[in-house]
C-alpha cells in the first residue's frame, strides 16, 4: 500500500521504499539542482540514491533561485 | 586586480539575479555586465513550477555563485540557511544577510555578527551585508570575514551613497576588500563609490528593474572601471576658487 | 549618435587641453579619451619661447578643434578672438567664453548673448559657455547658436554638478544639444551629467592636473559612455521604501 | 539691521501673500512672521468679486509694501506694471520680475536688466530676482539696484538652497544686500541662506501653502533670526575627522 | 512638549558642555539656549588644579544633568563610568557612549546594547548614543532605553545630518524619543533634524568653538524651536514644477 | 441717452458725463485702492473726481492682489 | 608616623586614621563635588566621615567636568 | 638701412621690405601655425608671401595654446 510523505508542507503520496533521488525525479526536478532537508538533517547528494524515505518523513526541497 | 578570500576578480562589479523579466535577459546581463561574482538566494521548491531553475542560466565554470541568507532573520536561521547553500553545491562564499524588519530590510548588527563568526569557524568566505557602520565592520573583520559590505542606502531604492561619509571611514580603516551594497541606483552612483576607494559594488536591482538591463548591466560596468581607474589615477583636488583651464598670459594683444 | 551643427561625434566627451604636464601627456590623454572634439586657446606667441607648438600634437584629421574665446572679458573682445581663431584655419567652430570677472571666471549673460547674435551671422558654429540658466539658453539657441554649454560649477573647482536642478531643466527645453562644461571633477560628476541626459561633457582640468592625466582621461571615456548607456537603458525609479531584490515567498522552511 | 535703499528693518524675512487660504489667515501670518516688508501682485479688479481687497488686511504703516511685476514677460511689460503699482500709491518700491517662460517661472536676465536700468532712471527702488549668476549680480548692482534677489530653486518648488555654491559667490562680491528669493520651503533653508551671510530671505509658498501658515511663519521668523544670529557668531571649522567633546585626559581610572 | 522617562522638558536642545572657553562663557551659553538636559562627563580629578569645578556653573534645579560615559571602550567600562556618575549624585540620567576607536569616536553596537541591557536593569535612564542604525535603534527600544541617540555625523565634525535618510527610518519607527546627536554644525542643521521629526536634539561642539558661543547657543535655540513648529505646522510638499506664487489670472492688460 | 464704457475688457453702460471717481463707486470699489488707466494712460488718483469719462473709453482698473 | 595612601596613581602622604572627609578637604576639593573610589569599591558620600583610610589604601576620586 | 617693426609689443630691428612669412620664419615659427594682424588688420595666411611689412608697423603674431 501506497506510502505518505510531507514535502514542502504539501501531502505527496509514493511508493513505499522509494530512494530520495526517485522521488526528486518523479517531482520533475534535477536532483543535482535541489538540496534536501529530511526531518530537519540535510542529506548529502552522493547519498539521495541510497537515501529511501520512510512513511509521513518530512521533506523539504530548497534550490537556488534569482536574488540580490 | 581584486582579491577575496584568495580569488582574484577581473571585474569589480558583483551582480544580483533578482527580478529580472526573464532567465534570457538575466543571461545576457550576466554577459554584458562581466561581472565574475552572482548572488543567488534559496528558496523553497515550488512544486507547483518545478520548470523555472537559475542553475540553468549559470556558468558554474565562469562565475562565483555567492549565495545570500535573504529571509533569514536571525542567525539562526542565517546560519541554517548557509549550510543547505554550501550543501547545494555552492562552495563556502555567502553573502551574509540577516534582516530582521521586512518593513526596512536593513540588516541587524548583533545577529550579523554573531553568525558571522560562526560560519567563519564552519570555513565559509563570508560577505556581510552591514549598516555603513565603521566600528561593526572592524568587529566583523576581527571575527574573520571575507570582505564587508556596508549599504549604500535601503535595498531597492536606488538612492545612491547616501552613508559616503561611513564609508568612507569604513574603507579608510579596512583590512578587508570592501564592497559597497545596496542602493547604488545609478552607473554615477557605481562610479562613486569606487572613486572613494571601494573595492567593489554589488547592484542588483538598478540593472534588474532598468527599462532594458542588458544595457544598464554593460553601463555599470563601464561606470565601475571608470571609477576605479579614476581612484588609482588620482582625482584632483576639489576647491571653491575658479583656476583658469587657458592659460592667464598671453592676452595683451586683446588689451 | 550626437550631431551638432550637422557633424557627427562618436563620442560625447569634449577635452579641454589646458594645464597638461607635457605635450607628450596631452597627445595620450587625447588618445585615451577618445575624445574627437578639442578645445584650444588663442594667444599671443611668445617670441622668447617660439618651440612651444600645441599644433604639432593635434591631428587635425582625427579631432574637431574647438578654439575658445577665453580671456575675452566682453563681446567685442570674443568677436576680436572669434575672428583670429577662424584665420588661424580652425574653422567654424567656436567656443564662446566672455568672463568678465578673473577672481569666478563666470560668463556674463548680457554679453555672451550679444557675442553669440554677431558671430552666427558671421557663420560661426557657437558653442556659448553660460551659466545654468534656462532663459538665457532658450535666448542662445533662438540665435542660432550650434549647442548650449551650462557650467556644472566654477571653472577648475572640480566641484561637480551643482547645478543640477536648473540643467535638467535645460535639457528638458532644448531643441540644441546640451553640453555639461566646467567644474566636472570625476567620473561620476561626468555620469550624472549624461544620465539626466545631458548630449556631451566638456571636461579639461579633472584629467590635465589628475595624478595620472592619461589613466583619467579614459575613466572619464568610460564614464560618459556609461551615463548615456544609462540614459539611454533608462534608470529604475528611486524611492524612499525598501524593495527585496530576492523573492519574498518559499521561505516556509525556516519559519 | 539690515538697511536697504536707507530704509531700515528689524526683521530679515521678506513675506509674499500670494496662495494664502483666507485674508484673516494671511493677517495673522504676516503678524506672526514678523516681517516688515510684504510682497503684492497688481492685477486686473474682478469685477465679478469687486469686495475681494488685499489693502483690507495690510497696515501701510507697519509694513513696506514691494509690489512685484509677476506675469511680465519683458522689460516693457515690466516697466508698465512698475508705473501702475506706483500710481497705486505703493511707493517707490519694486520687485522686478521678468518671466517670460509660465513653465518654470525663472527670470530673463537681458529683459531684468534693461528694465532695471529705466525704473531706477525713475526713481525706483528697484530689488531684481534673478537667477544665481554672479555676473548679472554685479551688473545690476552698477545699474544702481537696491539689492538682489537670487533664487534657491525655482518658484514653488520648496526645494531649498540648490543654488547655493553660486549665491555665496554672489553675497561675497556684492554691495548691495542680497536677497534669497524662490525655492525656499522649510525653515532650515532660510536658516542656511542666513548662515551664508545673506542679508534676508523672502518666503512666500513654504508659508501659504503649509498646514498651518500661521505657526509656519513663526517658524520661519525664529529660523531666519538663528541664521543670522549665527552668521554673527561666526560658525565653527567642518571637518572630516572626528574631535572629542569630552575631555580626552583624566580616563586613567578606567585603563 | 517632550517627555523622556517621564520627565518633561520645554527646551527640545539639549547641549554638551566640553570646550567652552570659560566657565562664565559656559554658564551664559547654558541660559541662553534655554536647555533643561545638560551633559558631562566624569573624569580624575586633577590634584594639581583642584579649583575647576564645572558644578559651581550648573543649578541643579533648573536642569537635569545628563552624565555621558565617554571614554568608555566596552560595556565593562560604561557601567563602572555610570555607577560613579550616579554616586556622584547625578541620579539616573545616562547618556551612554562606548567609542573603542579613538580615531573616529564611533559607537559600538554590540557593547551599547550590552551595557544599555544592564544599566537599564540597575534603573538607569539609558539615552544611547548610536550610529543611525535603524535596527539597533529597535534593539535598544525593546531593551528600555528612554530614548535613542543617532548621529547625524562624526563627533566635532559639523558635518550636520548626514545620516538624514537613516535617521527618518528610525523616527518612522520609534516608539520612543529620538535625540539626534553629534556633527550637527549648524543651526539649519538643527532644524532640518527637527522638521523631519526628531525630538530633540543634542549639540556641543558647534556652540562651544563658535566664535561667539552664547549667540550661538540662542541662534541653536531658536532653530530647534523653528524647526519643531514647522514640523507641527507640516511643510508643504517639494516639487520639480515651478508654481506661481502670484496669480495666473487678471493679467490681460498687459496682454 | 446712456454711454458705453469698456471696462476690464468688458462692456458697461453708465450715464454721459460721469466721473471717474462716480463709476468706479457705482462698480462698488474704493477709489483709493484701484488705479485706473484710461485709453493706455494712467489717471493720478487726485484726477479722480475732476476726470469724466467719455463715450467708448477704454478703463482698466487694476488692484494689488496677493502675491508673491 | 605618618600613612601613605595612593590617591589618582600619586603618592600622597597623610596622618594615620584620616577620615576620607578630611583627606578631600585636605586636598583642597568639595567632598559633596567628589565621588570617592576607594580599592576598586565605591565610598557612598554619606560615609565619607566614617571611612577611615589606610595605608596603602589605592584611592581614586572623581568629579564631573565638562563634556558632551 | 635696417627697419623697425613692433611685434607682440617688443620693438624689432629687420631689413626693409621684408615680407610677412620671412619675418615669421626669421623668428623661428612655421607661418601655417601662426595667425598675423597687422596695424589692426588680420592678414590671411595666403597673402603672407606678398604682404610685405613698413617701418614702425604694429605687429601681432597669435596661435593656439592649450586651453580648456
Amino acid at each position: 500500500m501506497p506510502m505518505k510523505i510531507i514535502c514542502n508542507g504539501k501531502e505527496k503520496v509514493t511508493r513505499p521504499g522509494i530512494s530520495l533521488n526517485d522521488f526528486i525525479i518523479d517531482l520533475g526536478l534535477r536532483p543535482e539542482n535541489v538540496v534536501a532537508e529530511c526531518n530537519g538533517t540535510i542529506v548529502k547528494r552522493e547519498e539521495y540514491n541510497t537515501y529511501l524515505l520512510k512513511d509521513d518523513s518530512m521533506l523539504e526541497l530548497i534550490r537556488f533561485v534569482g536574488g540580490g | 586586480m581584486l582579491t577575496i578570500a584568495g580569488h582574484t576578480f577581473r571585474s569589480r562589479l558583483f551582480l544580483g539575479t533578482g527580478k529580472f523579466p526573464s532567465a534570457e535577459i538575466l543571461q545576457r546581463s550576466i554577459e554584458a555586465s562581466g561581472s565574475e561574482m552572482i548572488t543567488v538566494a534559496l528558496r523553497r521548491v515550488d512544486l507547483g513550477d518545478p520548470a523555472d531553475d537559475i542553475m540553468a542560466v549559470l556558468d558554474r565554470n565562469k562565475y562565483v555563485l555567492l549565495p545570500n541568507t535573504s529571509g533569514a532573520r536571525d542567525a539562526a536561521e542565517a546560519i541554517r540557511i548557509a549550510r543547505l547553500a554550501r550543501a547545494a553545491g555552492s562552495g563556502d562564499w555567502l553573502k551574509l544577510e540577516v534582516t530582521p524588519d521586512p518593513r526596512t530590510l536593513l540588516p541587524d548588527p548583533v545577529e550579523t555578527l554573531a553568525a558571522a563568526k560562526e560560519l567563519v569557524r564552519e570555513g565559509f568566505k563570508v560577505l556581510p551585508y552591514i549598516n555603513a557602520d565603521p566600528i561593526l565592520a572592524l568587529k566583523l573583520q576581527d571575527a574573520g570575514v571575507a570582505a564587508v559590505m556596508p549599504l549604500g542606502s535601503p535595498i531597492g531604492t536606488n538612492m545612491g551613497l547616501q552613508t559616503r561619509m561611513q564609508v568612507e571611514i569604513i574603507i579608510a580603516q579596512a583590512q578587508v576588500p570592501v564592497v559597497v551594497d545596496a542602493g547604488l541606483g545609478a552607473p554615477s552612483h557605481a562610479a562613486e563609490a569606487m572613486e572613494i576607494g571601494a573595492d567593489a559594488v554589488l547592484v542588483n536591482t538598478a540593472i534588474s528593474v532598468a527599462g532594458d538591463p542588458v544595457r544598464m548591466a554593460r553601463a555599470f560596468a563601464l561606470a565601475v572601471e571608470a571609477g576605479r581607474e579614476a581612484y588609482e589615477a588620482g582625482l584632483g583636488p576639489q576647491g571653491k576658487e575658479a583656476a583658469a583651464s587657458s592659460p592667464t598670459t598671453g592676452l595683451d594683444f586683446i588689451k
